[in-house]
C-alpha cells in the first residue's frame, strides 16, 4: 500500500514525540514532579500512529488509562497535555482529569477512561451518531488485551455489530493487564478470533509495525464509510515499561523484557523510511531534536503554570 | 381542563420534544414495537421511523454508551432503561461514564442524555421489578433525578429532562400508569423546572414529603387525619437532585413537623437525605423528631400478601403523623 | 446414542409435566389468581429435560425468568411450586420468590434470576466451587438467545473457558426477546458460533428434539467431568405463547406461530417413543392423565394454603 | 504490645482465616503475583497454592457471580474488587443477585462472601480511583459493610467479615495503607463484632462521628479544638451497615451535639443515614443542627491543588463544631 511521503513524515514524527514525550514523563515522575500514578506507552507507538494516520480530526476516539498515545496521534498538544499531568490550571481539563482521564472534543477524544471496558461503548455511541447525522465520520476505541473480558467490551461491540456502525475496536495486545497474562486470563490463543462471536472481521497485525497497522485500519476504515459496521482489530505489541511507573514487573521474565526492547517500532520505521528514501539519517535526527525541544517547552510550560485556584473545586459541575 | 392519563402524559412530553428537535431520539429494549413494556412509547416508531426510535439488544451497559457517545456528539438521546433495577446494571456507566466528565474534564465535554425507568413496588414484580432506587441515584453527584406523581408534572417535567445538558434521570411509578392514574394537562405546551417542589395540599399542623404513588397516599391519608382533625401539608419535591429545599424550609415555618415518606427501603433512602437536609439547614425550625415512613431494609417479597405490608401506606403515615403530634 | 428406557420415561413424563403445569398456570392466570407476571416455556421443554437428564440431583442449575421447566427438570416438586407462584405461606420460597426467583438448592438450584445474564457467572462460582472441592458435579446456566448479549454472558463464559471450569451454558434459543428478534440484536447469524471467541465449543442442536439435546449435553457433562471446560449449546427451539400471559405476540407472524405448533416436541417424542417400543399409545395416556392429577393436586394445595402471616416481611434478612 | 501497618493488619486477618478454614479462598484481579495492587495479600499464593489464590481476568461480574456460586455451594469466598469504584461495575450483581436472595428465597440459600476494596482520596488517583462509596452502598439491603480505621480494627473486623454468613463489603483506605499507618494489634487472636463502634476519643462538648481517614483528621482536629476549650468525642462506627447507633446516642445524651465527617459527596452519603437516625430516633437529645462534614457534590479532582480542597480536613471539622458550639 502506498502511504503519500507528507503522511510518512508524519506518522514518523508523531511516534517519536510519542516516545519522547513518554520517556520524558517517566523522568519527571520518577523526579517526583507528577502526582498520582502514570501508565506509559512506550513501545506501543505504532499502534494509536498506525491507526490516527487514517483519521480525521473530526473523526471520533475514545482512550484508556495508557492514553498519551492516543491523545498525541490524535493531535492534542503536548503543552496543555502536560500541563494537565502535572495538575496545573493551564492543563486541557484545568488539572481536573489528570493523565488518565485526559478529554478534548477539540481533537475528537471523548475521554479516557479508567474503567476498563467502558471505551468501547461509549465511542459506539459516537459511531451511532455519526451514522443518524448522516456524516461519513468513524469512531476508534482504544483498548489493551485485558479489557477484552469486560462486559463493556462485548455490550459495546455486539451492538456495533448489529447496527454496523463505523466502528473500529483497536486492542493494544501488549499481553498484560497489570500482572496477569491475557492467555492465563482467556481459553484464546488467538486473540483476534473474539470477533468471529460477533460476525464481524478479525485482525492481527504486528503492532510494532506501523505499516501493518496502518493497512489494517485502512481498511476497516473503508469498510466503515461503506456501512459495513465494524472491525475488530488485534495490535500484537508490547510495553517496555511496568504496568504504570512504579511497577518493577518482576512477573516478565527478562527474556520477554529484552525481546521487547528489541521490537522497538521507531528504529524499524526509521531504517524502512531511510531505505524507502523518506528520511535521510541527519534529517531523522532533526525531527527527534526539534520534538525534544518542543517537550522541553512543554515541560515549561507545565512548570511555569500555576495550579488552579482552590475555588475551582466547586466549577464545572450543575451544583 | 382537558384530562390524560400518567401514561399519555408521558407519551405526549416524548413526541413533543421529538418533534420539535430533531436531534432528540429515543432507544431501549422493546421500544419499537411495544412501545415499551407498558407502552408509553407507542407509535412513536411509526412515526419517526427506524434512526429515531431504536431496539437494542439486552445491553444496558452499551445502551447507556450509545447515549454518552451520541450526547457528546451533538444528538440528544433518551435511553429507556425499562425497570429501575436494571439500572444497576449499567451503574457504573452511570456513575462513572456519564456523570463524571463533564467535571473531569474541566467542563469540555456534556452529555445531555435523559434516562427513563420504570420504579415501584405494588403489582406483585417481585424482588428484581419493583425497587425505587431515588436514594442509590441520589449519591451520583452530576446527575439530576425527577420522580413526577401526576399527568401533569409527568409531561412538564420530562419535556425539561430531554431540553436539559446534564444527564436526567426520570422515574415514572409503574403503578400510576397500570392505575390509569388521570389528571388535568393543558393542551398549550408548558414546561416545569427542574429543582422545584410543589405543595400538593396546604396545611398547618405537619409538613408530609411524598414522592409518586406516596405523594397519592399522603393526601387519602391527609383526608383520614382531617377527619381527627390534623391538617397536614403534602409536599411533592419532584425533582430529588437538586431537591427544593426552600419550599420545605418554608412549609416547616408553619408545622414545624417533617414526615418524609417514600416507597424504598429506609436506610440510604432518599428521605434519609431530605432528613439529613432538614436537620443541617432548618433544625431550629424543628419542634419534633423527623419520622421517615418507609419499607423495611429488605428485597420486596412478591406475594401480594407480604408486598401490601413491605410498601409505606396511608396507616403508616397517619401513625408517624400522629406519633409527632 | 442409547438411553435407557427408565429415563427416556421419565423425560416423557418430564416434558409432559412441564407442558401441563404452564398450560394451566396460564388458565389460573388468565383467571386471575396469580399475582404479577409470568413467563412459559410451553413448546420448549424438550431443552430442560434434555438437560437435566444428564444430570444429578447434586449438579447445579441457575435459571432464568422463564424457569419453570428448568425447576421441574430438576426435581422441584410441582405443589411447593405452585404454592409459591400463587405467593403463598407453603409456596418453596414462603411466596417471596413467586415465578421469576424459584429457588432450592435441595434441586440443586441456585436461582432463577431476573436480571438477564445473571444466571451465567453463578452458576460459573458454581462449577468453580465443584472443582475447587474436586468433586464431579457440574453446573449448567439456563439462558435465552436475548441473554447473549449480556456483558454477564461473556464475562462468565470467558472465566469458565480460561478455568476449564465444569460448566455449560445452555441457551434457548427461541429466536425472541420480549418483542425483539435476536437476528435483530447481533450480526450473528448462527447463534453457536458466539463460542468461537471464547475457545471453546459451540453446538447447535434442534431445541425442539430431546434426543438431540440430550446427546449435545451428554457430550459437554463428559467434557466437564474430563477438566476440559465449558460448552456452549444452542437449543434451536420456539415459544408456544406470548413472552408473559397478557403479551397478544403480534409482532410475530402467524406463520411463525403456527410453524412453532407444528414443531411440538412432545407429541414427536411420544410417536418416537412408541416407534421405539418404549411407550404405548395407552400408556403415553396414562401419563398425561397422571400429570393431570398431579397437578390438580398441586393447584388444590396451592388455592388451599395461607398466605403467610404480616411479620413474614421481617424475616429471612438481619435487619 | 506490638506495632504493625494497617496493610500487615489486613495480610494477618486473611492469612489467618485462610489457614483457619479451608473453605475460605481470595480471589481477584492481580492478587496471585501482585498479592492485589498495593501488597496486602503478598505471599498468600505461595502459602496456599493456585486453588485458593486466583487471579481473574478484568470481569467484576463474574467475579461477583463466582463469589455467590461457590458460596452457595459451600465455599467461603473472598473477592478483591480493587478500587470502591469498580464496584459499580457489578452493582447488579452485589444488589440483586449477592443481596437478595437470602430474602427472596425464604431463607433458603446463603453467601458468605467477603469483598474487600479500597477507597479514599489523596494520592491524586484522579475521578475513577478515589472515591468512598459508603452512603451508596448503605442503599444496598443485605450488605454489611465496614470500614476500619485502625490496623486493630482492620484485622479484627475482616476475621469476623470472613466469619460471617451474609456478604460483608469491606473497605479500607489507600491512604492508611500508604501512609504506613502503625497501630498495636496483639498477637493473640481477637475478632471484632460487626457493627459495633469504638469511642476513639472521650469528650464532652460535641459527637463527632468519622470514619476511616476522617477518624484520623478528627483526632488530629480534637487537639487543636482542645486548644480552644472544646472537647469533642470522636466515635468511629467502624460498620455502617449494622451501624451501632446506641453508642452515637449514648454519646449525645452527653454532649446534645453532632458533627458527621465523612470522606464522600454529601448528598447521599453515609453522613446522611446517619444524620437521618438521629433526626429520628434521638431527635430529644439535639441540642444544635448536625452538621455533615463531608465533599462536595462532584467528581473528585485530580490536581492535589483541588483534591486538598475537595476533601473534609480538619479546618473545615473545627468550622463546624465551633458553629454549633
Ligand atoms: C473495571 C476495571 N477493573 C480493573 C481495573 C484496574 N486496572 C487498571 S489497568 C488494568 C489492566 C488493563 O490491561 P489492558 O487492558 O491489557 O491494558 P494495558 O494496561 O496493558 O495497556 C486493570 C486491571 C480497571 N481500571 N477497571
Ligand atoms: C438486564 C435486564 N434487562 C432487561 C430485562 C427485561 N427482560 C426480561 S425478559 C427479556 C427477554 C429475554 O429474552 P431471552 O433471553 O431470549 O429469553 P426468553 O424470554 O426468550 O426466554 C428482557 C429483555 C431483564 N430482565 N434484565
Ligand atoms: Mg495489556
Ligand atoms: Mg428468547
Amino acid at each position: 500500500m502506498k502511504i503519500e511521503k507528507e503522511k510518512l513524515l508524519w506518522m514518523y514524527r508523531t511516534m517519536v514525540r510519542i516516545r519522547v514525550f513518554e520517556e520524558r514523563i517517566g523522568d519527571e515522575f520518577a523526579a517526583g514532579k507528577i502526582p498520582g500514578f502514570v501508565h506509559l506507552s512506550s513501545g506501543q507507538e505504532a499502534n494509536p500512529v498506525g491507526v490516527c494516520a487514517n483519521l480525521r480530526r473530526d473523526d471520533y476516539i475514545t482512550s484508556n488509562h495508557r492514553g498519551h498515545g492516543h491523545l498525541i496521534a490524535k493531535g492534542l498538544p503536548l503543552d496543555i497535555m502536560t500541563a494537565e499531568i502535572f495538575g496545573k490550571k493551564t492543563g486541557v481539563n484545568k488539572g481536573k482529569a489528570g493523565s488518565q482521564h485526559l478529554t478534548d472534543m477539540a481533537v475528537g477524544c471523548l475521554g479516557a477512561e479508567g474503567i476498563q471496558g467502558t471505551p468501547v461503548p461509549v465511542a459506539v455511541g459516537a459511531a451511532l451518531s455519526a451514522k443518524l447525522r448522516g456524516t461519513d465520520q468513524v469512531a476508534v476505541a482504544f483498548i489493551g488485551d485485558g479489557t477484552l473480558n469486560t462486559g463493556r467490551f462485548h455490550e459495546g461491540l455486539n451492538l456495533a455489530a448489529a447496527w454496523k456502525l463505523p466502528f473500529i475496536c483497536y486492542c493494544e495486545n501488549n499481553t498484560w493487564a497489570e500482572s496477569t497474562n491475557i492467555y492465563d486470563a482467556t481459553a484464546l490463543t488467538d486473540i483476534s478470533q473474539r470477533a468471529m462471536g460477533y460476525g464481524i472481521p478479525g485482525i492481527a497485525v504486528d503492532g510494532n509495525d506501523v505499516f501493518a497497522v496502518y493497512e489494517a485500519v485502512y481498511e476497516a476504515v473503508a469498510r466503515a464509510k461503506r456501512g459495513e459496521g465494524p472491525t475488530f482489530i488485534e495490535g500484537r505489541t508490547c510495553r517496555r515499561r511496568g504496568h504504570f511507573e512504579g511497577d518493577s514487573h518482576l512477573y516478565r521474565g527478562q527474556e520477554e523484557k529484552d525481546e521487547c526492547l528489541k521490537r522497538d517500532p521507531i528504529p524499524r520505521f526509521r531504517k524502512k523510511l531511510i531505505e524507502m528514501g523518506i528520511l535521510t539519517e541527519p534529517e531523522a535526527d532533526k525531527i527527534e531534536r526539534e520534538i525534544k525541544g518542543e517537550m522541553d517547552e512543554a515541560l515549561k510550560f507545565a512548570e511555569e503554570s500555576p495550579f488552579p485556584e482552590p475555588e475551582e473545586v466547586y466549577t464545572d459541575e450543575f451544583v | 381542563m382537558r384530562e390524560i392519563t400518567y401514561l399519555q402524559a408521558i407519551h405526549e412530553a416524548v413526541d413533543e420534544e421529538m418533534s420539535r428537535d430533531e436531534k432528540v431520539f429515543v432507544f431501549g429494549e422493546d421500544v419499537r414495537q411495544w412501545g415499551a413494556p407498558l407502552g408509553e412509547l407507542k407509535g412513536l416508531f411509526e412515526k419517526y421511523g427506524p434512526n429515531r426510535v431504536l431496539d437494542t439488544p439486552i445491553s444496558e451497559t452499551a445502551m447507556i454508551g450509545a447515549a454518552i457517545g451520541s450526547a457528546a456528539t451533538g444528538m440528544r438521546p433518551i435511553v429507556h432503561i425499562m425497570f429501575a433495577e436494571f439500572l444497576t446494571v449499567c451503574w457504573s456507566d452511570i456513575f462513572n461514564a456519564m456523570c463524571k466528565p463533564r467535571y473531569m474534564s474541566g467542563g469540555k465535554i456534556m452529555f445531555p442524555v435523559t434516562i427513563m425507568s420504570y420504579c415501584g413496588a405494588g403489582i406483585s414484580a417481585a424482588g428484581e421489578h419493583s425497587g425505587c432506587l431515588d436514594g442509590m441515584e441520589m449519591s451520583i453527584p452530576g446527575l439530576k433525578i425527577v420522580a413526577p406523581s401526576t399527568p401533569y408534572d409527568a409531561k412538564g417535567l420530562i419535556k425539561s429532562a430531554i431540553r436539559e445538558d446534564n444527564p436526567v434521570q426520570v422515574f415514572y411509578h409503574k403503578n400510576l400508569i397500570l392505575s390509569g392514574l388521570k389528571g388535568e394537562v393543558p393542551e398549550k405546551e408548558y414546561t416545569i423546572p427542574l429543582g422545584k417542589a410543589d405543595v400538593k395540599r396546604e396545611g398547618s399542623d405537619v409538613t408530609v414529603v411524598a414522592t409518586m404513588l406516596m405523594t397519592h397516599r399522603a393526601l387519602a391519608a391527609a383526608e383520614k387525619l382531617k377527619a381527627k382533625g390534623i391538617d397536614i401539608e403534602v409536599i411533592d419535591p419532584r425533582s430529588l437532585a437538586p431537591i427544593d429545599k426552600e419550599t420545605i424550609f418554608k412549609s416547616l415555618k408553619k408545622t414545624g413537623k417533617l414526615v418524609i415518606m417514600v416507597e424504598e427501603p429506609k436506610t440510604g433512602s432518599s428521605a434519609s437525605e431530605i432528613a439529613a437536609v432538614v436537620a443541617e439547614e432548618a433544625f431550629d425550625l424543628l419542634k419534633a423528631p423527623i419520622k421517615r415512613v418507609c419499607a423495611p431494609d429488605t428485597a420486596i417479597p412478591f406475594t401480594p400478601a407480604l408486598e401490601k405490608v413491605w410498601m409505606p401506606d396511608e396507616d403508616k403515615l397517619i401513625k408517624a403523623v400522629t406519633e409527632i403530634m
